[in-house]
């Protein structure tokens, strides 16, 4: 079970970096703003893997709530922006 | 095994460090420093430091993307696309050598996770000992920041909370 | 506050600051009596200084036709999402993005908001705009919208019974 | 138990594999916006329900599900805003003719 969780782990980084390539590739900015939903997301589930994976998962998991509630914050805050600045 | 999971992670912030100095736009800029933040408390996550984890989720990627897009804001640049002109050169000299010095004194420093280097062997075992017994608190990491050091992560905290309200003010003033 | 024009109703403050208790209770996992007189004290004050929002209350009945409905989405997600993976392995990549324009016949905040948070929820496809009860949703295959109208009335039949507020 | 888990882990990471090769592959923003919620709604949920498995019945289990809904209610709310203001601020869809 361990080594399986080590390579959800591993194998959960390299989808973040797929995510990557699209925020630092995006030909808009709001593919790079969907590339940062996305890696956020899968940063949710890596940090409870993590927890999982050493077997504290009552620390990790109050951290990933708290990252669900931010990413929403900051998301919200950037799309408002960025609607916003072509208005004016 | 344990700690083969950390290159990924620091290949990854490496290369949101790179972009965000590289790329054109500085909403793009901003974007990546958030993914920075992200990955950054993934790394201390790892390393099982959870307060700091959740500090650096807090701060770096929710507070300092909305301070940073309140100041854009409140600038409201006409064109927010970065020039940079070209690195002179003694940049181009200095700064490679710096890192050349700095990776040699690297190499000096003891192994990570070494028992025998100094700061394992002189305060932490009293931490690992009798911390629990002094605080109850299950993490070693959280009982030295929230409980030995509890003064210095109470400034801390007044300019997080700070920052927030700052925050909340401004967004208000806003919508 | 321009947005406290509302009259605040104390059962929904209740409903609020219970549900903001459940929330503090998962999260601090402790069952001493300060935390928890803390956490209910807490969930009043963030409930009070937040009453100025909506002030629907679902009723109980509505609740229960809400979590019934929740499965049958979850079968349409889990259907759509095999089709949207099949659409993106496939070699030739055969989308066909589109947008369809919904002009809904829902008469409630909540419903729209249902709806579109189901269109989104949806693999293949994506609340663009919502104007009132009309909903701009971005498609990528041609059968969406038959999905979309079923939803439709699904959720409107949730919401038979309510006063139209909208 | 874990058997269980690990089939349900193992589903979630395709659906998270097929999402990731979507957002590199498919064509422009708005198309891409579904890969993204594809990972959300499938993908999440099969993972988080296997790791729950794992977990056992406990507090933590039960956060874990909070961490779920959390992401259902939370990620349409973020998906619906970045591409309502791809939108309004002009960004064009691709609209490909049926052919």
């Amino acid at each position: 079970m361990k080594v399986f969780l080590f390579c959800v782990l591993v194998l959960l980084a390299i989808l973040i970096g797929a995510y990557l390539y699209r925020v630092l590739q995006g030909p808009t900015i709001f593919d790079r703003l969907l590339g940062h939903n996305g890696i956020s997301t899968k940063a949710i589930i890596l940090l409870i893997v993590m927890g999982i994976y050493f077997e504290r998962v009552d620390m990790f998991i109050d951290i990933s709530i708290g990252y669900a509630l931010l990413n929403l914050v900051g998301s919200l805050a950037m799309a408002k922006y960025l609607e916003q600045k072509e208005h004016s | 095994m344990i700690f083969s999971f950390e290159i990924p992670l620091l290949l990854l912030l490496l290369v949101t460090a790179a972009g965000a100095i590289l790329v054109k736009d500085l909403m793009s800029a901003v974007l990546l420093l958030g993914s920075y933040s992200f990955f950054l408390s993934l790394v201390w996550a790892w390393l099982g430091a959870v307060d700091v984890a959740f500090v650096e989720a807090v701060v770096g990627a929710g507070l300092g993307t909305v301070l940073f897009l309140l100041t854009l804001f409140g600038t409201a640049p006409k064109d927010t696309r970065l020039r940079r002109p070209p690195p002179s050169l003694a940049t181009l000299i200095v700064f490679p050598l710096l890192g050349v010095l700095l990776l040699y004194a690297a190499d000096d420093l003891p192994e990570f996770g070494n028992p025998k280097s100094p700061a394992s062997v002189h305060i932490s075992p009293t931490y690992i000992e009798q911390s629990y017994q002094d605080t109850r608190t299950p993490n070693v990491v959280t009982a030295v920041l929230m409980d030995y050091r509890s003064l210095d992560t109470m400034g801390e905290t007044v300019v997080i909370f700070t920052a927030g309200i700052a925050c909340a003010l401004l967004l208000r003033r806003n919508s | 506050m321009a947005t406290r024009s509302r009259p605040v109703s104390s059962e929904f403050l209740f409903f609020k600051a219970m549900a903001l208790f459940v929330f503090w209770v998962l999260l601090s996992a402790s069952f001493e009596w300060i935390h928890l007189g803390l956490g209910l004290f807490f969930s009043f004050i963030v409930a009070w200084l937040n009453s100025g929002h909506s002030p629907f209350v679902p009723k109980f009945r509505l609740w229960l036709r809400i979590l019934l409905y929740l499965p049958w989405l979850f079968y349409k997600i889990i259907q759509s999402s095999l089709h949207l993976s099949k659409l993106i392995l496939h070699p030739a990549l055969p989308i066909v993005p589109h947008m369809i324009s919904v002009e809904s016949k829902l008469r409630h905040h909540a419903a729209v908001v249902l709806l579109g948070n189901s269109i989104t929820l949806t693999p293949g496809t994506i609340t663009v705009e919502v104007d009132g009860s009309n909903l701009i949703v971005h498609a990528m295959d041609k059968n969406d919208e038959a999905a979309i109208k079923q939803m439709e009335s699904k959720i409107a039949h949730i919401f038979k019974d309510e006063e139209p507020d909208l | 138990m874990d058997i269980l888990s690990i089939i349900f882990i193992v589903a979630g990471l395709f659906f998270l594999i097929v999402a990731a090769i979507g957002v590199i592959r498919l064509p422009d923003m708005y198309s891409r916006s579904h890969a993204v919620s594809l990972t959300d709604s499938l993908g999440a949920f099969l993972m988080l329900v296997g790791i729950a498995l794992h977990e056992g019945l406990s507090i933590n289990m039960l956060k874990i599900l909070v961490v779920l809904v959390l992401l259902y209610i939370l990620n349409p709310v973020i998906a619906h805003a970045t591409v309502r203001a791809a939108l309004r601020s002009g960004l064009k869809p691709l609209e490909k003719e049926n052919s």
